[in-house]
């Protein structure tokens, strides 16, 4: 009666699902950071030549 | 207001002297409606005991399906020689270009609904109850146009037209969808007008919302 | 006289610092010009250096991003209506509807520009550009050089007083780019102000006043009259677009 | 990112923390097992809250996409993306935990009734608002494209339900009958827990873009460096 297996099924996929979101826009955040980097140290460069 | 008259009955000619030479849109809507009907009687496998539970559903069905076939075509045509662009340069204000093409798009899709209605009740063996089914008819068509002429600009000028349309279109007309299909389900069972007056409301609040809405924001989708 | 007062008279199209983005592309980065009433202004540059869209911002079809710009003083953020009533364009498309005859596509333009006596109108403007043979044809069947001369009879119904062709002559072979000139000739002079925008240069430079040479959306060069060196307008070109040294 | 905004972002952290730890606590600990439904119930909490936010983000995206149009600062445009990627987020897991929550109750895991139904259709409108971003030929325009969508997508909804309501006229159980104060405490401290989660994504999001613009604008100086 108590079903406690689908209140943890419904309990997990929702932390699931939010920790997935909160990694993926973490991946773009890392991802554009480093472009940010190699782009910083590109433009630097360039100004010594 | 002349003004306004004079452009909206020029874009709405236009458009139905082009569909007369060609019979592009009528001819093909025409036909798709039609396999519609047929095509989801072998689906429903609709005998004489659930034909009045499956009926209306099949009718509208084909309705939003063919409709947004000639919503399609509607601005595929302004972008055959970029004449949205020379349309967009006559000195007419933006909703001018929006009623016209609705206009335009209503008229067609009343004339194919007025040609499948019948062979459809025939078909089904369904009574024959012209003036309130005429009416659901009418009044739901305005709102499919409505939001289908926004859409149809819209898509137009995406690299997917042919996907676009139908996936904006069909969760924004869902109210319609059923007010219309539980209307016309009530009338063929000889509903009276008082039975239908519930879901007629429900159709007429959203043209009246949807129009007022899609002329305010029709000139961001067709500026460029 | 004050400069102000004759402002609105003297020019037919003004802008001031104009400019336009599309998301983080810049396709005009803040242009000056002044264009005198009549005159013919010539705009060159490669593709990608923002003509097309002068032309649009001028001919109200899209938003500035920056600065302003007046068309016979108005102005185009303010009056794009009244502005557009004053302006013919020529484009390298042709806003035609191939299934309506020449006449139905004129009488149907005529109409959303609020042409009075639009049927003697139509036979005025078919007769100049030599197609009243053809006037009965549908547009699809008409040849591309003769498109393009019912694209003009349609730019010029409403007698605008400011032309904008835009590349009037892509995709024409020399005989229709011939025919085409001969075309336009009575349109474009007179009171009439003209902006063209090509890549060609020996037939921009015939027909201009002023010159103006674009590149990636600034002004790299700006002549009027006679500054303009005909002769070695090549190679003022080659070097404003940094082709060669 | 300025010293303030991390010293107020962090403060925002600390705040959700304490409140989701909270509201978990009020939601299996505090408050009383449902006598009808059992456990189970204890979905309701997030539940509803999950659905009173993502009905918040998507009228975050009407009200942004109206400025948009307005105003023409890509802000506005950039606040209403993510709010309504948001937005999807969380109707994704209302539209998930419905039917976990459903089955041993109702022995279905769907019905056709009104709040499922429109939730459905909600969640279809906003997929099509992303995707006709991505499929416009221009950014700029599919900014724009998107903005009108989450106008008439916003007004769309309650027209929705009310036309699923009509048509629906057999209501299953009523989910939220009177809530005893031991009840309504937990799931007022979850609408708070996921109101402050939402503001710390959509926040997260809008310097992520801030810095997707950096990165643009570093590009395009190199491409102008490189010419000259």
């Amino acid at each position: 009666m108590d079903n406690l297996n689908y209140l943890f099924a419904a309990y997990t996929i929702i932390w699931a699902v939010i920790f997935g979101y909160v990694f993926f826009m973490h991946q773009r955040h890392r991802r554009l950071q480093r472009e940010l980097d190699l782009l910083k140290e590109d433009v630097d460069e360039q100004k010594m030549d | 207001m002349k003004g306004l008259f004079t452009g909206v009955f020029a874009i709405f000619w236009k458009d139905i002297l082009s569909e007369l030479r060609t019979k592009e849109i009528a001819t093909s809507v025409l036909v798709f409606a039609l396999l519609v009907v047929v095509i989801f009687n072998f689906a429903f496998e609709s005998g004489a005991d659930t034909i009045g539970l499956v009926a209306p559903g099949i009718l509208w069905v084909a309705f939003a399906f063919a409709g947004m076939l000639g919503l399609n075509r509607a601005f595929a045509t302004e972008k055959e020689n970029s004449s949205l662009e020379g349309l967009m340069l006559c000195p007419v204000e933006r909703h001018v270009i929006y009623l016209g093409k609705l206009a335009g798009s209503f008229t067609f899709m009343l004339i194919v609904e007025a040609i499948i209605t019948p062979i459809f009740l025939v078909l089904f063996n369904l009574p024959v109850c012209m003036p309130r089914l005429g009416i659901i008819i009418v009044l739901a068509t305005l709102g499919f146009t409505s939001v289908g002429t926004l859409f149809s600009a819209l898509s137009a000028n995406t690299k997917a037209r042919d996907i676009m349309l139908p996936i904006l279109f069909l969760p924004i007309i869902v109210p319609v969808m059923i007010a219309a299909v539980k209307a016309t389900g009530l009338v063929l069972d000889g509903g009276t007008w008082g039975d239908i007056s519930t879901w007629l409301q429900i159709i007429i609040a959203f043209d009246v919302i949807f129009l007022v809405v899609s002329l305010l924001v029709f000139e961001f989708v067709i500026e460029e | 006289m004050g400069e102000s007062g004759l402002s609105s008279t003297t020019w037919a199209i003004e802008a001031y610092g104009l400019a336009k983005s599309f998301g983080n592309t810049r396709a005009l980065a803040g242009i000056d010009l002044k264009v005198r009433k009549g005159d013919h202004l010539t705009v060159f540059g490669p593709n990608g250096a923002g003509k097309t869209t002068l032309i649009k911002l001028l001919s109200t079809l899209t938003k500035p991003s920056g600065g302003s710009a007046l068309l016979d003083g108005l102005d185009i953020r303010e009056a794009p209506g009244q502005i557009r009533s004053r302006l013919g364009v020529v484009s390298h498309s042709t806003f035609l509807y191939n299934n309506l005859t020449v006449s139905e596509n004129l009488r149907f333009y005529g109409r959303m520009y609020g042409v009075t006596n639009l049927e003697q109108r139509i036979r005025e403007v078919i007769s100049q550009v030599q197609l009243e043979s053809r006037l009965h044809d549908q547009v699809g069947t008409l040849s591309r050089g003769m498109k393009q001369r019912v694209a003009i009879a349609r730019a010029v119904l409403h007698d605008p007083l400011i032309m904008l062709l835009d590349e009037p002559d892509t995709g024409l072979d020399p005989h229709a780019i011939m025919m085409m000139r001969d075309v336009l000739e009575p349109f474009t002079s007179g009171e009439r102000t003209v902006v063209m925008t090509t890549h060609n240069l020996e037939r921009g430079i015939e027909f201009a006043d002023q010159v103006v040479i674009l590149h990636e959306g600034r002004v790299a060069y700006q002549a009027s009259g006679q500054e303009i060196d005909t002769a070695s307008f090549r190679e003022t070109y080659d070097r404003c677009i940094g082709m060669s040294i | 990112m300025g010293e303030k905004n991390i010293v107020r972002s962090n403060i925002l952290l600390g705040l959700g923390f304490a409140l989701m730890t909270a509201a978990l606590y009020l939601v299996f600990i505090f408050a009383p097992t449902e006598e009808a439904m059992g456990q189970i119930q204890r979905i309701f909490y997030f539940h509803v809250s999950m659905a009173w936010v993502a009905f918040l983000a998507f009228f975050v995206v009407f009200i942004c996409s109206i400025l948009y149009l307005w105003k023409r600062a890509i802000k506005w445009d950039t606040i209403a993306r993510f709010s309504a990627e948001l937005g999807i987020v969380f109707t994704t897991l209302v539209l998930i935990t419905g039917p976990i929550w459903a089955k041993p109750v109702w022995g279905v895991w769907w019905i056709w009734e009104p709040r499922l139904t429109a939730t459905l259709v909600l969640w279809l409108i906003y997929i099509a608002y992303l995707l006709v971003r991505s499929y416009a030929a221009e950014a700029s325009r599919g900014a724009r494209f998107a903005a009108v969508l989450g106008i008439v997508g916003f007004i769309d909804v309650p027209i929705v339900y009310l036309s699923i309501h009509l048509w629906r006229t057999h209501h299953p159980p009523a989910l939220v009958s009177d809530l005893v104060p031991s009840m309504l405490l937990p799931l007022l401290v979850s609408v708070a827990a996921f109101t402050v989660l939402y503001i710390i994504l959509i926040t997260r999001s809008i310097s992520l873009s801030n810095l997707e613009a950096e990165v643009r604008q570093l590009k395009d100086a190199r491409a102008n460096q490189r010419r000259s």
